[in-house]
């Protein structure tokens, strides 16, 4: 069925050259432009509205109960309802508060949210933008988050909401390197930055069967970027009320539940895309495979949601300065070394030779961590 | 068991006068102001580590402060220290020196009943706020407490 | 080592996840029937564990400690309460007012008026272990919530406690008995 | 404007209030948000209420939020004590517009067992004003969703024209009161 | 753990841990004093829940406080029960028939496997995990409840038990009912285990955080679990064998090294000794009366006694003076969880607020009990 595979891309031509009779071509041009901008848009809307309910109901489903069903037929209105009640709260602005910094946080939130799904391939030539420097746009991007959380948990001058701040600058710088890292390993097979190319790369075999180890250590740091799962300690609902949210009321604290549930989406579809190939697959149309592949790796984020518990804070650094950055290191050097000697033998090989060398990096942490556990009891006993 | 204890009490301390209580729990009566030394000899010789309630009751003649003591080590059977305080002015010395436990039932007592603890940390309110007038388990005290302006429309 | 245990913390969350379909699908037809019986799951039994409140309804013990009821004599048709107030004197915070009436219907004594506080009631059930009369029971009603409490929509008279006698135990036997 | 236009214009008007209203008022029935706020033996049936068997997440309202700011629903369940009624206030002064409070239990409602002592508010509507009482001590999980169910008829019954908390001059904000020497003194006639 | 002194000149910030707080058990409020996140000082602030139970009980009769010791410990109330009423038949020598006291000893071990659930899916709670394994906990202790309701007619607030025995018998379909979900209990908490026990971050969390030596734990006077995750063997129920104890035979855990995972694992191997004592009970309990015939104006003699029982929580007593009227004279509770919480400041010095949060939910409190 070509038809349905780009289905979207004739579709955007065909408007295109219906623009293009009876308006000069630059005219249509932006116009096509402002019509993706606003698909993108209305695509987030929806899938924050699809991925709250879906939330909901399968953190329900792990504690033996029904989600939000009353609602919809299924429960699927929620977010409607949940979005009418918080536009129409009363906006709160407390009165020590640092007003414009307040205020300007949640708006700094989301506009990056946005920003990224520009590079996202959904499918084939379904790309907002093509850039040649995709990733180091999204790394770029995504580390604004970073500012404009830290403008949110200093501004309430509450002071849950000052140590929620601290906590996602320490965390969220500290768990960008080891992902860069990570990335570069898949980068470096392909050549090129571009998202697009990267999915082109995995054409024959997904990155994630070259670099298991590389993956990993992607998601981990990936989950911890977005503030998901067992690094939630910004907004730990347990320790620090609500983190830096806690001063947040009505439609501010909307903005911020959305940024947080697309930031969540977006990491899952670039870990699709970097090591999952993007929109590659057998039969079914590429956008198909493309959110096949991203809610795959939703549920795993939503399934470690419903069951660890959270990490204290120097663990969190002690875990991504003394582990996954050293890790990230060693399996960049091994990756270029694979690389460089199966240069132009074809795919078996790269393959094999990638396979045994994640086999040792994992056999030399374990003996590492093994010896070291061993090292602990002597002393502990010995003091 | 205690009747060995408070022999052996007796003999330690020759010139305080305790006082043997029968009674389904018996007891030790000692005066106020030797109470720290008794209580030190039981703790350190007699092995009693464990003081496990601190209770004050208002009687009609007098404030009595009841502790229950345990030793851990050798086993059952509570040995029950009362010291009685004057009506006016009930001072007790406080035990926290020797059991660190004792310091927020000495305070409770302090705030419901009024009796002083000498030498405890910080005597504060523990269950009531800091400004409050009075102590509720004393007899003379209504159970509705005080009447205020909000208290009165609602009833 | 590292990461084995968070493993099998996950494997139990995901067989809870999927034991959840499973539970459902064997019990396709009841759970979604509009009038569902809910019954309390056995102990063994996995899966789905909700009762979906207003639809289906768990279904009390006898023992069940609820409203209040006054029962009737089935035969003279007089309340078998006799205003002796020995439960107002049983109950710990005061809830219940009792009003003996003077004169006596064909030789039994009746209250005049009977009021029962629900606002501050304990639900201990001690005037009803008091009552020599056997007058005073325990209903299954639990569903007692309302809008207000100035009008005294909070406290019951005796017609309204009467009432619900005729409804739960309307041959004079209450649940409790029933049930031994 | 004679009669009939007049009539059909309000017609027309009350049409358009009516849908609006029905949305706003659906929306904000099924998304209330409770305060993950509990002070006694109540609170544990609460908990129990949110928990596997009578999950009221099923209603929308699984976002137990622990900040005053983000919640629309106060449950008072448990003894409020004279010690503890600042707080409680102060608590409802700091939650957004259209809040509403449930009194769950008798101690919320009247003191229940701990009536007139001298540590416990008679009731919680000497200080908050209460939109649904529960009795029951403490009152089955399934009652308190009754008082949730009665709660959201109690919503869609309101209309944006007579709501007060659209108004400018209503002043919603409760009065905190202060611990005086013998107990509670609103701020208004602190007679110490 | 101590804190270095560095030359940056950096200020404490005192945060209040207020009497609204997620992770607090309920209205429990703590001024810790900050510098950056670790705790230099922390002050427990307590009475948010003071219901004068002491001064109602003077005023009530001797049967008119039962309702009131299930607000205690609203979480086991037939544990406090149990205890009062046993104080009670102590003071006025009254003889509990066989069958009465298998029933308590059966309704007070559910009740420490209820406790001990719930306690560890609040630990869990404020560690982090979203609401899973208290959920878990939650369902088995419904379960449990369904055999209270049964029994006494109310889930939470039983006033099941009387000076003398207990209200009614069980009721016919309580036996096949108690037997299914105990023999169901093994498969639960082997399930929780299977989910925490390994659990490299809970162990992370929890080990070696909020460490309580021996000799600290008994100078301060704390009992329970508590006590025992410090190693110091001491069980109420072994040491004044009170009830009919003696007759199971149960071993009681202690921990090793002392911290918050010690007590974690402490509590889930005493809910595995209670399943035993469980077990015999339902082999051994006799047929017969359940209760004794007591005088409707209930006057016990004149005097005072104390009488203790392990509460899932700790050591729970009652001292009673009767001055020979319906009333007690001076009715006053030794609360575990109030004395347990003296060592609460010594404990979280040194340590960040994350693990403040983690040692007060192995502490395990119940406000209704700490401020009574």
């Amino acid at each position: 069925m070509p038809f349905l595979n780009d289905l979207f891309v004739n579709l955007s031509y065909w408007i295109h050259g219906f623009l293009a009779r009876f308006l000069p071509l630059w005219a249509a041009d932006l116009i096509m432009m402002l019509l993706t901008i606003a698909c993108l848009i209305v695509f987030a809307l929806i899938t924050i509205m699809f991925i709250n309910w879906l939330e909901r109901k399968v953190i329900g489903r792990f504690q033996d109960r029904y989600g939000p069903n009353r609602v919809g037929p299924l429960g699927i209105l929620q977010f409607v309802a949940d979005a009418i009640k918080m536009f129409t709260k009363e906006d709160i602005t407390p009165a020590n508060a640092d007003r414009v910094i307040f205020n300007l946080a949640p708006v700094m939130v989301v506009v990056p949210t946005f920003l990224i799904l520009a590079v996202l391939p959904f499918g084939r030539g379904m790309v907002a933008a093509d850039l040649n420097i995709g990733f180091l746009y999204i790394v770029a991007i995504s580390s604004l988050t970073t500012i404009a959380i830290l403008l949110a948990g200093w501004g309430s001058r509450n002071k849950y909401s000052l140590l929620g701040g601290m906590r996602v600058v320490a965390q969220m710088i500290s768990y960008e390197v080891p992902m860069v890292l990570s990335a570069l390993g898949v980068i470096m097979l392909t050549g090129s930055l571009s998202l697009v190319s990267i999915v082109e790369g995995q054409s024959r075999v997904p990155f994630i069967l070259l670099q298991p180890l590389g993956f990993l250590i992607y998601f981990i740091s990936a989950i911890a970027e977005v503030n998901r799962a067992p690094f939630d300690l910004p907004e730990a609902e347990s320790e620090i009320i609500a983190g830096y949210h806690t001063e947040y009321s009505g439609m501010k604290y909307a903005m911020f539940l959305l940024a947080e549930y697309i930031n969540a989406f977006i990491v899952a579809a670039i870990a699709a895309t970097l090591f999952l190939g993007g929109w590659q697959g057998p039969s079914l149309p590429p956008y198909v495979w493309f959110f096949l592949k991203a809610y795959a790796i939703y549920f795993v984020l939503m399934w470690l949601r419903g069951t660890l518990p959270r990490l204290r804070i120097d663990q969190l650094m002690g875990l991504a300065w003394k582990f996954l950055v050293p890790l990230a290191l060693v399996n960049l050097l091994v990756m270029g070394l694979v690389a460089t000697l199966t240069q132009g033998k074809g795919l078996f090989p790269l393959v094999l030779a990638s396979l045994v060398a994640n086999g040792l990096i994992v056999a030399a942490v374990v003996i590492i961590y093994a010896f070291a556990m061993r090292r602990r009891r002597q002393v502990e006993v010995a003091a | 068991m205690s009747r060995e204890v408070y022999e052996r009490l007796v003999e330690e301390f020759p010139e305080t006068s305790l006082e043997y209580l029968e009674g389904k729990d018996p007891a030790i009566s000692v005066k106020a102001d030797d109470l720290f030394e008794v209580a030190r000899h039981l703790k350190e010789k007699q092995g009693y580590d464990y003081l496990s309630a601190v209770t004050g009751v208002d009687y009609p003649d007098r404030f009595e402060v009841i502790y229950h003591l345990y030793s851990m080590k050798e086993g059952p059977g509570p040995l029950i220290l009362k010291v009685s305080a004057s009506k006016e002015e009930p001072e007790v010395p406080s035990l926290v020196s020797l059991w660190p436990g004792a310091n927020f039932q000495e305070r409770e007592v302090y705030d419901l009943m009024g009796i002083r603890f000498a030498g405890h940390p910080d005597l504060k309110r523990i269950l009531l706020w800091e400004g409050y007038e009075g102590h509720p388990l004393r007899k003379d005290f209504p159970i509705e407490g005080y009447q205020t302006i909000g208290q009165e429309e609602s009833s | 080592m590292l990461g084995l245990g968070i493993l099998k913390g996950l494997s139990v969350t995901l067989r809870h996840f999927v034991e959840t379909y499973v539970s459902d699908l064997k019990r396709f037809p009841h759970r979604y029937a509009p009038q569902g019986r809910a019954r309390r799951l056995r102990p063994t039994e996995r899966g789905i564990f909700t009762v979906q409140y207003p639809e289906e309804r768990l279904e009390m013990f006898p023992r069940f400690r609820g409203a209040l009821m006054q029962l009737t004599n089935p035969e003279t048709d007089i309340p078998k309460c006799t205003g002796c107030g020995i439960c107002a004197r049983f109950c710990p915070v005061g809830v219940i007012e009792v009003v003996r009436a003077e004169e006596k219907r064909d030789g039994q004594y009746v209250p005049q008026s009977y009021s029962w506080d629900l606002s501050a009631c304990l639900f201990c059930g001690l005037c009803v272990e008091s009552c020599p009369f056997g007058a005073l029971y325990h209903t299954p009603e639990y569903e007692l919530s309302t809008y207000g409490r100035q009008k005294g929509e909070l406290i019951y008279d005796l017609d309204r406690l009467l009432a619900w006698g005729q409804k739960y135990a309307p041959l004079g036997t209450p649940p409790v008995e029933q049930e031994e | 404007m004679t009669e009939e236009e007049h009539i059909a214009e309000q017609i027309r008007r009350n049409i358009i209030i009516t849908t609006i209203d029905k949305i706003y008022n659906w929306g904000r029935r099924s998304s209330v948000w409770p305060m993950g706020f509990g002070l006694a033996c109540c609170a544990f049936e609460m908990i129990c209420a949110a928990a596997s068997r009578f999950d009221f997440a099923r209603f929308g309202m699984e976002m137990m939020r622990p900040t005053p700011r983000q919640a629309d629903l106060l449950i008072v369940s448990g003894t409020v004590t004279k010690k503890m009624a600042p707080q409680v206030v102060r608590l409802y002064d700091q939650m957004p517009e259209p809040k509403y409070v449930l009194a769950m239990g008798a101690c919320a409602i009247s003191g229940g067992p701990f009536k007139d002592t001298y540590n416990v508010v008679n009731g919680i509507d000497t200080y908050l004003p209460v939109d649904v009482y529960v009795p029951g001590c403490p009152p089955r999980p399934e009652a308190l969703l009754e008082g949730f169910i009665k709660l959201h008829q109690m919503i869609e019954g309101q209309t944006i024209l007579t709501s007060p908390w659209y108004r400018k001059e209503v002043e919603r904000e409760m009065p905190v009161p202060i611990l005086g020497p013998r107990g509670l003194v609103l701020p208004g006639e602190g007679h110490e | 753990m101590q804190t270095v002194e560095t030359r940056l000149r950096t200020e404490t910030i005192t945060l209040n841990m207020g009497p609204q707080h997620p992770s607090t058990h309920g209205v429990f409020r703590m001024i810790i004093t900050l510098d950056g996140e670790t705790i230099v000082d922390l002050e427990p602030v307590m009475g948010y829940l003071h219901r004068c139970q002491e001064k109602i009980g003077e005023r009530n009769t001797y049967l008119q406080n039962i309702p009131y010791t299930d607000r205690l410990d609203y979480i086991c109330s037939m544990s406090n029960n149990l205890a009062y009423v046993m104080a009670v038949e102590k003071l006025a020598q009254i003889e509990v028939p066989e069958r009465a006291e298998y029933i308590r000893i059966i309704m007070v071990e559910l009740t420490r496997i209820v406790n001990h659930a719930v306690a560890i899916g609040a630990l869990l709670n404020d560690l982090g995990c979203f609401f899973t394994p208290m959920l878990y906990a939650l369902e088995e202790r419904e379960r449990i409840l369904d055999l209270f309701e049964m029994a006494s007619g109310s889930r939470m607030m039983c006033n099941y038990m009387r000076f003398g025995g207990v209200r009614y018998d069980l009721p016919p379909g309580f036996m096949p009912e108690l037997k299914s979900v105990v023999a169901a209990l093994p498969a639960f908490i082997d399930e929780f285990e299977r989910l925490l026990t390994d659990n490299e971050i809970m162990r992370i969390r929890c080990q070696g955080v909020g460490i309580l030596p021996p000799d600290v734990a008994v100078g301060y006077s704390c009992t329970g679990p508590l006590l025992r995750a410090s190693g110091v063997d001491y069980d109420i129920r072994k040491v004044d064998s009170y009830s009919i104890y003696d007759r199971f035979d149960f071993d009681v855990p202690l921990g090793t090294n002392y911290d918050v995972y010690d007590r974690y694992l402490v509590r889930i191997e005493e809910m595995r000794q209670s399943v035993r004592i469980l077990e015999q009970a339902i082999e051994q309990i006799p047929e017969g009366e359940v209760s004794v015939k007591l005088p409707r104006v209930f006057k016990p003699p004149e005097g005072d006694v104390y009488h203790r029982i392990e509460s899932p929580k700790g050591e729970l007593g009652f001292y009673l003076v009767s001055d020979g009227s319906t009333n007690p004279y001076r009715y006053k509770i030794r609360s575990p969880t109030f004395i347990n919480l003296t060592v609460l400041p010594e404990l979280c010095k040194g340590h960040k607020v994350a693990d403040v949060v983690a040692i007060l939910g192995s502490i395990d409190i119940v406000l209704g009990e700490v401020d009574r």
